[in-house]
């Protein structure tokens, strides 16, 4: 019965300075897997890198039972990750959380990621099959820059900024999304990445009415909802209470959201 | 046959195995990856009188081999846990132990008082949480304040009593000694180490409460020595915990005194955690033949 | 240019890296893999008024991510140092800090004495040293022993005197605070904290003497909030220390308010660990555009 | 000058069920090791199995530039040394400790060890050339006798018995020894293994007034004399004293130590 997974990992490949892709045979997340769900990897056997580190899903291959993750080396715990190759174990549990809500009737859907934010929304642009579907995507610069072959494969419009403007426009992403929002309408937009860079989102949803699901990250200990160490503030019937990430979220509606802590 | 069950003043334990307060939820949210009706018993999540939404995120940093958290007891409160958690958590097989803490005395003893009307099998006395600002650790760094609200919380607790104390201290012998003279049933410890971490880039703790209750495998051995301590100090039941991960860890703490082990911080790194220190202990006293948990309980010979 | 450069009470260190006392022997041992001249000072292994033998072996044991030793105060004695290590030191550009422990308040005040007329630049008062029967931790454990041991010895302690403080109390802040009063020019933590570990397979300690003092990375988020405590608490500089193994750790603890740090059972694992630690100070300052230690300080910004 | 080495695996070779050979490439050991010394080697990155290991120097091929070790796996360090393979890098510093001494005038040599013991005595042997040498070796059972050959090779007389007798005579190495005494005499007599073997071998070459090395073993920090934790009774002007197996050590003369703690 055990949920507890020892997966094989199928390869690593290095995309960029400090970021891989780990394709991860697992035919029990392939089955139960939606975008915006994550799994929660031990790293490093032992006491090294003690927690499970949460990785969101980046995509799912359903014929060859395997999952993909891509992960920036932060410390000791993707350090530790970035080591594995072709053979490895990676001890596992997921997927985990909740997933974004794909939406039938909906026509146009954008997507706002940043950062490591990116990742999960490959997948959700992947399951997405009815609408119209434009991708803003921000970076640090150039060398951040991932995954733009498959972002421009599952998407209809690809839009991508970097701060210092060594590739794609200059600036923040939320810049060409308002700017899309002058001529196009969207239905939902879905946003994963930085704090400041969710808010602005949010409130860009909120002036123009839009629908609004976020991902959110924190810190975390069990990823099962047990330790309630990843709280995030949401709104309840007497103001407000603590939720948390791995199990409520980590997509929530933006609107539930209070982003005050 | 190995039997490995175990009495702490009358709650009947099926192995000496309880998942610690604090890292086991109630229970549900591990029937996924373990077999609860295997786990000897469950302390819940510590629970206030009214319902509380804990300190602010983060509230967990990682140390080497460790872990700081400090949730701050975030719980339902007691009521909602008597009206949520008790019907599942009462249809599996494990003992129900309730962890409670409060701002005052007074709180303590209400808590018992209605706890002990209730279908669960015992009440341990959280007197040493770091990280809430009033009330709770104050009471459990002193004998004076452990005497005193283990002896007004006595004459309300009709449940066996369990006091679970902080390291945080210099002699825990003598913090030990003052719960039993005021009717603790049993002894548990440890709860965390108050500690500390810094992210040295943003130059401010990685705790947003600034410092957090350390746990994990660091910490066992302090634990060790302070449950050998107390086991030595008291002729009550002493349960242990900090640290321990595999059945090899709590065979040192049964070895060293206790009567039961709590596995806490181990489960969020393997959720089965538990079960599989249960199935250590069968294992090493098969490879030993002893027959009974008895035969390794303070069976420790020093030098 | 960034200056590591550091003024405790007189004693000026070229960066605030010291090995530890009982980590580092007296220097010799380290020459072949480091370079001695370019840590910042040394703290000799921990003297007694007459030579010691020390505790039975085995005096080491292994725990998650830490150690226990139960050494016991092996050393030549006060005067043997002299005579033998102390040309040797002083050979290196590293300034020399001597460990004193005794049985009784007059053993402590005598080598305090004598050392005070030799070619060092501090004495450090091992007042918690957990692995000896008589004296020494004792001291330590309480406001009023650490008051009257550091009044008498500042009589008789012509050289800058730091206390070394045991985390082996309720309230740190309080025995800094009574070392502070009675004229302690700096304050050194944590010392090793009690702990115990046990052969399952022996049923036995692993330990001769059955506990012993625990140190290395584990102890780490306990020494930083100790650190942390101390320092806003007391207007002498503190040194700080407990599992620092690189420049990020030492940061850590300069952060909390450290103004020198030492380095301790790192230097078992990696025999080059201070200089290494020197190096991770200085490209963090770099990192940072820091240009001076007295930037990292105490500069950590509480939530 | 860094003394701390980082040296290349050549090869990795399980001998017997527990026990492992390693060569280590390493110049800077081979040009200066002896027999009897040994090296510290740290089996884990990071925290995991914090302390270096020490692990006796079993061979050192001068052609090659490499050093053989071996050794059982007891507890996690030497299972993490295990599975180290070809390409990677062990952390280790050495050579360490006081080698045997190898007297020139000698014409019959014993050598006794018992378990994980006889590894270092391997080394020695085949470095006295001038003499004849005898070689006792005794093992749990049949499972852990390893490097018969490497020991046929290099001894003229080799004997060994095994705890159940599942290999060679059954009972304690001791006895052969005793045996062989009666017909033979050795010049000297180097030992190394479990202390009560140590213990006998003591009293067999007192008694037999043979000149007698040991080879000891102690639980270690640093392993290059600082941190005082490796003691090991030894006679002294007032008695006895704690001297330190690292680097009084692990060779001692016989009739140095005491045997009481
Ligand atoms: C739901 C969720 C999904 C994520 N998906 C991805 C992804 O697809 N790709 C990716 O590169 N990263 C992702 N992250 C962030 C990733 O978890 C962290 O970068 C990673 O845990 C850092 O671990 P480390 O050991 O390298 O860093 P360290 O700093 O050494 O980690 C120390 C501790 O802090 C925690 N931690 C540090 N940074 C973060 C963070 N940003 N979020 C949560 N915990 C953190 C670690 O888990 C660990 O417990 C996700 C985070 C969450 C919460
Ligand atoms: C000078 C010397 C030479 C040695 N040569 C060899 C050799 O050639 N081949 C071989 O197989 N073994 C040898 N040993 C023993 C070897 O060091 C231990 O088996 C090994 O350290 C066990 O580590 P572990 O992590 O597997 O066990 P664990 O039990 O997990 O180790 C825990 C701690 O105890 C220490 N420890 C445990 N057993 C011993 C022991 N017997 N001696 C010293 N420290 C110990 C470890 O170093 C570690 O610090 C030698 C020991 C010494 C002192
Ligand atoms: C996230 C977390 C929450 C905890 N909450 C509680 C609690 O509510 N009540 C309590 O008595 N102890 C609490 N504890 C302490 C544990 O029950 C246990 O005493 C401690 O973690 C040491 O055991 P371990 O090292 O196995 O984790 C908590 C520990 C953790 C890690
Ligand atoms: C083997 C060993 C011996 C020690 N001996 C002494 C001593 O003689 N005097 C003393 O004040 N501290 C002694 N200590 C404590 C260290 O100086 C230091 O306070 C402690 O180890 C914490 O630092 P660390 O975690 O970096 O090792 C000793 C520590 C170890 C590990
Ligand atoms: S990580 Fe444990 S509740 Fe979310
Ligand atoms: S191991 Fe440190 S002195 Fe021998």
């Amino acid at each position: 019965m055990s949920r507890i997974l020892s997966e094989k990992v199928e390869s690593v490949e290095k995309l960029s300075r400090s970021i891989y892709k780990m394709t991860i045979n697992s035919e029990y997340i392939v089955e139960r897997a939606y975008p915006g769900q994550f799994v929660n990897i031990k790293c490093c056997d032992g006491i090294n890198a003690l927690l499970r580190r949460p990785i969101s899903i980046c995509n799912v291959d359903k014929e060859k039972k395997c999952i993909d993750i891509v992960f920036q080396v932060k410390g000791i715990g993707t350090e530790y990750l970035s080591k594995k190759t072709l053979g490895d174990k990676v001890d596992l549990i997921g997927p985990l959380g909740n997933p974004f809500t794909i939406l039938k009737e909906v026509k146009n859907v954008a997507v706002v990621g940043g950062g490591i934010g990116v990742f999960p929304l490959l997948y959700l642009l992947s399951e997405i099959k009815a609408a119209k579907k434009s991708a803003f995507l921000g970076f640090r610069n150039k060398d951040f820059v991932v995954l733009k072959d498959e972002f421009e494969k599952n998407s209809d419009k690809l839009f991508i900024s970097t701060d210092d403007g060594s590739e794609g426009s200059k600036g923040l992403i939320t810049v060409p999304l308002e700017e899309q929002l002058k001529s196009s309408k969207f239905d939902i937009i879905y946003t994963c990445g930085p704090t400041p860079m969710i808010k602005k989102v949010v409130d860009i949803a909120k002036e123009n009415e839009i629908k609004c699901q976020v991902s959110l990250e924190q810190r975390m200990g069990c990823g099962i909802g047990a330790c309630l160490v990843c709280a995030c503030k949401t709104k309840s019937d007497d103001g407000w209470k603590y939720s948390h990430v791995c199990k409520d979220g980590p997509v929530f509606w933006s609107n539930e959201v209070i982003f005050d802590d | 046959m190995t039997d490995l069950s175990v009495d702490i003043k009358g709650m009947k334990f099926e192995n000496p195995v309880i998942a610690a307060s604090g890292t086991f939820g109630f229970g549900r949210e591990f029937k996924d990856y373990t077999d609860l009706d295997m786990i000897g018993g469950i302390s819940v999540k510590g629970l206030t009188l009214e319902s509380r939404q804990g300190n602010k995120p983060p509230r967990i940093a990682e140390t080497p081999a460790g872990i700081l958290n400090s949730v701050g007891l975030q719980n339902p409160g007691v009521k909602g846990f008597i009206r949520d958690e008790i019907p599942f958590l009462r249809k599996h097989k494990t003992k129900i132990i309730v962890n409670i803490a409060g701002n005052t005395i007074e709180d303590y003893c209400e808590m018992a008082e209605i706890l002990s009307d209730e279908d669960i099998d015992g009440i341990e006395l959280n007197v040493s949480c770091p990280n809430v600002k009033k009330g709770c650790a104050a009471f459990g760094t002193t004998s004076e304040g452990i005497s005193e609200i283990t002896k007004k919380v006595r004459k309300y607790c009709k449940k066996p009593l369990i006091v679970k104390l902080t390291p945080n201290v210099t002699d825990i012998k003598e913090v030990a000694k003052a719960a039993e003279e005021e009717g603790a049933d049993a002894i548990s410890l440890i709860n965390t180490i108050l500690g500390m971490a810094i992210d040295i880039h943003k130059k401010r703790p990685v705790l947003a409460n600034n410092m957090g209750g350390m746990s994990g495998p660091a910490v066992k051995p302090i634990a060790v020595r302070m449950v050998y301590e107390v086991a030595q100090s008291v002729n009550v039941p002493v349960i242990g915990m900090g640290g321990i991960s595999n059945g090899d860890d709590a065979i040192e703490f049964m070895l060293a005194g206790a009567s039961a082990i709590m596995v806490g911080t181990a489960n969020f790194v393997n959720p089965a955690a538990c079960v599989d220190v249960v199935n250590g202990i069968k294992n090493y006293m098969k490879i030993h033949d002893f027959k009974s948990v008895y035969d390794v309980i303070g069976k420790v010979k020093l030098y």
